[in-house]
């Protein structure tokens, strides 16, 4: 199994929402964070002092999947994340050794 | 908008306060009765001094508007405290310090106040009305130095400070022109409200403290750059300016000191409408300047504004034509608009912008005065600005001074990097939404 | 709760509505002196005045608890400056064109105001007193413009209309009615405080600007459904519609101009009861209906419901019986509760619910005016509504169109996307809080 | 500090309680004109009123300031319904239950109210002036309920408990003291503007309900452990206690009920005066005893601590002298200090310390009567204070515990974890910030 | 050495620290994350508009441990987090290829 | 390819982003976490009554990476970060299998 991790545009999180359930991905865990990238932050100015904003907010993303969806699921993400402007930001992909369901104790692929 | 179109605001605002001028001779006007007169006088002072209480809770939003969310309980706490504080302080020895001062003395009686209306039918209205209308007043001074000093002075040691602002700074100052002593008997200083002994007192104790006290930690760093801290609740802020606006109605309007006969309430009328003038310009002054200096309207200096312009009709509300207000105010916004990044240049670390809304202000208001009233001269109008100033400033930082040498005036670093609120009060002011 | 139990609730609602009535001859009443009444007047005009400019701080709290947290800040210098704008304009232009007007006529005097009060005796007030009494119903109308138009509008297009609407709008139809222009001298048109005069002339200008501006990004998507857009902080919009509920007082209670006199007295006290009965009204009544409608109660549409009763009762807030206005009040949180879905189903996008609660309850208060004051007539409300309604909208209509064609009108998509706070002020009202 | 300190504090205190005294003879008051004095009581009335109303907007801010944000939007709701739904059950009932009473008797008249003011001239006042002032009064005795027992009360039980305090057990009580009854005729039991009718009042109906309904979940644990449950917004808290304030001057100098003469001005001045010293001795006396006890202030008790110094002087607050008004004040800080932590050991639990600051300051207020008014026993103040809190606290004890058995009065475990917000109105009170 | 993240319910925090403390985890990170999967989101109605509540509250646990430790906190979390509700969430394990304690400089195991 | 999560004190960030940027990293994602650790939180007071303080306000850092930086970027953190004092906080190092980088779809290492 593998633990896809995107970090995407904020706008972008409920169409990428939806491409990921129409490719059959029933679970996904969203937070926000603040990236630092090639998008460089903006100088604004507040009561005459400049600052910079260098952090830019993000949404990132964390979903479990079978190793089969894999490619579907960059894929996916990698087009209806795109604007093709700087920042669009990136997917990590690591190995997953195991999964839980909790509620029903499931382990392994199933529990996805 | 361009510089051309700078020029061109400031040069229909000169033209518009040239305005037209209305004849008004002095018509005999028929007394209400004494007793009328007495309840409306006294009413003046409760109405007016209701709303200018209220401006503690304005300053309180305004600043706690602008500090960092891990401050803000902290401002609540001082700001609260310095009410109540000024409030005891005025009882047990301000009043008395102001109003007990030989005329063209320099120093009034020490000593507890009670209200004596035995005199009633010469002074025309209730001596505590008075006393509570005062003592607001002296509430507004201490409010202004929690906004400059904020983030990083010490709880008690601030308190401390209050209470010799309200009980003895303050009243003395006060006393040599309100209290009919020397400023008033020689100089015939004007200062209809107290741009001077109100705003500037303030302005220069907040001064003091903050060259005392020094930055906020991170505030400038050694390569001479400004680090912007921007302010946690800017609707916080923008409501306390806006009680602010409201309780100003009571500070300016309030001090006619009369209102039971028509010319008074002639007097009071005009002073509101004066009053709001000056604001209003204020506040269109300080939106169209960020605009054109930083190309982005700055909510926050807009409020200060608002403030600036308060602040520099309050020596004279009642005599300038609306056109003569609207240019002051505007001048007011000019002031806080340019003031406040040159005090960062200055490395002086005023959080809220007390010290141009209300020092530079209060000097610009006092200044103008002789222009509109012809009573007043400049002379006797410097004479004033300088010797409270040097007074205020020189005990205020002394104080300050002794302060640090005894009980620190200053949290530690960790506890500012923390936050006063969870160093000083262990609590957090938004707990569920504070980041980190 | 059924269906039955809101057939019941209105039964009762109407039952009381008739409720006991008071025989009450005209006892004759001593006078003050002319002096006292002429203080009591100027002093009902300020105290009236104040606590209506507080409105302004009202409708700030009540827009930026019902906008987005990304555009709060832009919201706070919107009202800041409209008040600002609102006071200089009736200054310069106004004023004079509602009171210069020609009895009967259709448009006053172009020119700056002054304060003249020679004519004291007759007027029985001083002209600043009324002055500023009337300068804040103007703000007022402006503020509820910025509700409606929020999150999308931009700032200085917007600051623009306010400067025509409160210099030049407003006037124009205000002078009709209240200036003794041709709809008071023609129609017997009745409108106390300004259902239709300031409330319906507000909803008017904004619903131009609705529609002009167009809805919000996302708002309303191809296949029709609607997407709420959460107000950001509730506790301040509740903040401020207790503001205006406050304020609504010296609204209505100022209006009765007068308060000198026995029968005046009685009149102001009448109107504070009526027009806290018709807010109580329609609190209670909206949080029914929501509970009824939607199964949980909606407070944001409960704070309309105040607002809407508020309105209601607003034309005509003496007359009344207590029971009618409850009733008046009471239907006013109908008005509100159903129109603002409706609203959305016609994709008209109104941030805060301003036209169902100025528009359409003005216009109700205003054409239920005949049933207490025997004067109005059905007919001659109607002209007044239709009248004012057909000016100030396609003026307003046809003003943000040649806005949209020449400064535009609207955020571009991207900065509508970011928040007006980062694209027009490079700010954050939250910069602590705000999620992404 | 050190508990010596603490001691000294006091004995200062007490030092300073004792005070100069002015001799004081009535001299002879000249009279206003009937009409004016009937303006001047109407006025008084009206303004009171108003500040009294804003109290609402300011016991919402305090509890929406001290609840978790995910009841924040729930406790608006109540607020805003309560301060409705008193208005329209003063009308349908409470006022004639008060005023209707006779002279000795035990309960008034039932029946819908009407303005009759044929009887001008003795009253003095217009009617519908005094029945607003005392609407306002019943509504705040029903926001002290709101802020005990939040967070966990079903909403539409909780409206229904309003409607019937307002309508009914206020009422009577109030009757037997100020409209004539038992208390008044036969004990002279004096409470001059409520500290024990208004704000006990409202404290045994917190009581009864915090009893019947229990403890918010994980308040208390199994092993007797107290869990703070922070507030989720001490800025708006403190804006509350700000806006209280002011209303108090209102709630305390509105009941001299008279103002058009000049002892009464006198009167109400002073009432001002002392009202702002016992608050802001509460306050100071919070500040430091806090400090000393926790090492830390704590800026909730301190605001607890102002409305404890305030309830304490509301049942006599024109006899004390100022020393004797800090005094009380001071006592009430000490009261709202102690009794918080105290509370919480009998897992009682009150959200907001509406127990401690309004029910017992107002006994310990009541009681210390007779200090300054000789007119007062301390028996005629046991028999009020114990008569009324017996009949409150019996009848709000069995309302609670039938609307337990019948409607249900606390939210499902459930719905209390995720909070009322989402439970009961389906929204949040701050979409965008609250965590989870 | 394992990285195991799990995603529980907000209100089952308390319990699954003092669990995890309990069988001698000395060390966790918490974060607050908006999950997505079969325990749908609910309508609501605001002004008179439905909207879907897509995204529901969980809190997200990150904790580095000794392979050891693995199944007696998988199970501990699995146990204590569960309330047989839909929603109560997944553990996923990850490979830990090193780890640092800043203060000391101390790595692998030692630093846990 | 190396996915390095740092968990830091919120103060040291802007220390190491600096100390991060000046050897090679363009990239990194930040968010606000709460960690349990040796660290203990500590006890306040609440209207009279205690409360425990468990989670401290960390910030955390995800940081993806070539294998050649991986030692550079985990001693720049470890020292940059280091106050000395109890908190200072970890550093995880896993396994990252792929990137992609959202606006041109370049995968692998091009794609950091
Ligand atoms: N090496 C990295 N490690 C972790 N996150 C990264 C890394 N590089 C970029 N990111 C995240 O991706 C976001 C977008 O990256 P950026 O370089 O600005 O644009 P782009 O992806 O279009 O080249 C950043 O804001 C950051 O959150
Ligand atoms: N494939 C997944 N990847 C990442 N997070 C997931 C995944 N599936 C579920 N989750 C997380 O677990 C939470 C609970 O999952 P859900 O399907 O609602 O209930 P259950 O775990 O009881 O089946 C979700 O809200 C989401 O945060
Ligand atoms: N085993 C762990 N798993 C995940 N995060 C941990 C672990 N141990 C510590 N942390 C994180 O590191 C932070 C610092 O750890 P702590 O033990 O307090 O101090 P130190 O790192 O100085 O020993 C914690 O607050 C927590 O966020």
């Amino acid at each position: 199994m593998k633990f896809v991790i995107a970090i995407i545009k904020p706008q972008m999180l409920d169409d990428v929402r939806e491409a990921l359930t129409r490719i059959g991905i029933e679970g996904m865990t969203a937070s926000e964070v603040k990236g630092f990238g090639r998008q460089k932050g903006h100088v604004e100015i507040y009561r005459g002092a400049e600052y910079n904003v260098d952090f830019i907010p993000k949404v990132k993303l964390e979903i479990a999947l079978r190793d089969e969806l894999l490619d579907l699921v960059v894929e996916a993400i990698a087009k209806v994340a795109k604007t093709g402007r700087i920042g669009d930001g990136k997917i990590f992909v690591l190995d997953l050794q195991d999964v839980v369901r909790i509620r029903t104790g499931d382990m392994g692929p199933d529990a996805l | 908008m361009t510089k051309k179109s700078l020029l061109l605001f400031f040069t229909v605002l000169l033209a518009i306060a040239a305005g037209p001028t209305f004849a008004q001779d002095a018509p005999a006007y028929p007394a209400a009765t004494d007793a009328s007169v007495f309840v409306f006088n006294t009413t003046l002072f409760l109405i007016s001094g209701m709303v200018v209480m209220f401006m503690a809770a304005g300053f309180c939003m305004l600043e706690v508007g602008l500090v960092r969310a891990k401050n803000a309980a902290t401002i609540c706490v001082k700001n609260i405290a310095l009410f109540s504080i000024a409030g005891i302080m005025v009882w047990l020895l301000g009043y008395n310090l102001i109003y007990g001062v030989a005329e063209g003395g320099f120093i009034g009686k020490f000593g507890i106040w009670g209200a004596d209306d035995a005199d009633w039918a010469q002074t025309g209205y209730a001596a505590s009305s008075d006393w509570y209308f005062q003592m607001v007043f002296v509430a507004t001074a201490a409010s202004i130095v929690s906004g400059t000093v904020a983030e990083r002075v010490k709880l008690w040691p601030f308190l401390i400070f209050v209470a010799a602002l309200t009980g003895v700074i303050y009243p003395i100052q006060a006393s040599w022109e309100w209290g009919g002593g020397w400023l008033d008997a020689k100089f015939a200083f004007a200062d209809f409200a107290g741009s001077t002994l109100v705003h500037s007192t303030g302005g220069w104790a907040a001064l003091a403290g903050a060259l005392v006290i020094g930055a906020r930690d991170g505030k400038y760093d050694q390569t001479g750059r400004v680090h912007a801290m921007p302010g946690s609740s800017l609707p916080l802020a923008t409501l306390g300016t806006f009680i602010l606006w409201l309780g100003w109605f009571g500070f300016n309007g309030g001090s006619q000191l009369a209102l039971g006969s028509i010319d008074n309430a002639i007097a009071v009328a005009k002073i509101f409408v004066n009053t709001n003038m000056a604001a209003a310009a204020g506040v269109v002054t300080a939106l169209v300047l960020t605009q054109l200096l930083y190309k982005k309207v700055d909510l926050t200096i807009t409020l200060n504004g608002a403030i600036g312009g308060l602040v520099s009709i309050t020596a004279s509300p009642l005599e300038p034509s609306i056109g003569l207000a609207v240019l002051i105010g505007s001048i007011g916004g000019v002031i806080v608009t340019l003031a406040v990044p040159l005090l960062d240049k200055l490395k002086i670390d005023d959080v809220v912008g007390a010290i141009p809304a209300h020092l530079f202000c209060g000097i610009w208001g006092t200044l103008v005065v002789p222009l509109s009233d012809k009573s007043a001269s400049l002379i006797g109008q410097l004479v004033g600005v300088v010797s409270i100033g040097v007074f205020v400033f020189t005990i205020s930082f002394a104080l300050w001074y002794l302060l640090k040498l005894t009980t620190g005036v200053r949290a530690s670093e960790p506890d500012e990097q923390i936050g006063l609120d969870k160093a000083e009060l262990g609590m957090e002011a938004y707990p569920e939404f504070s980041p980190a």
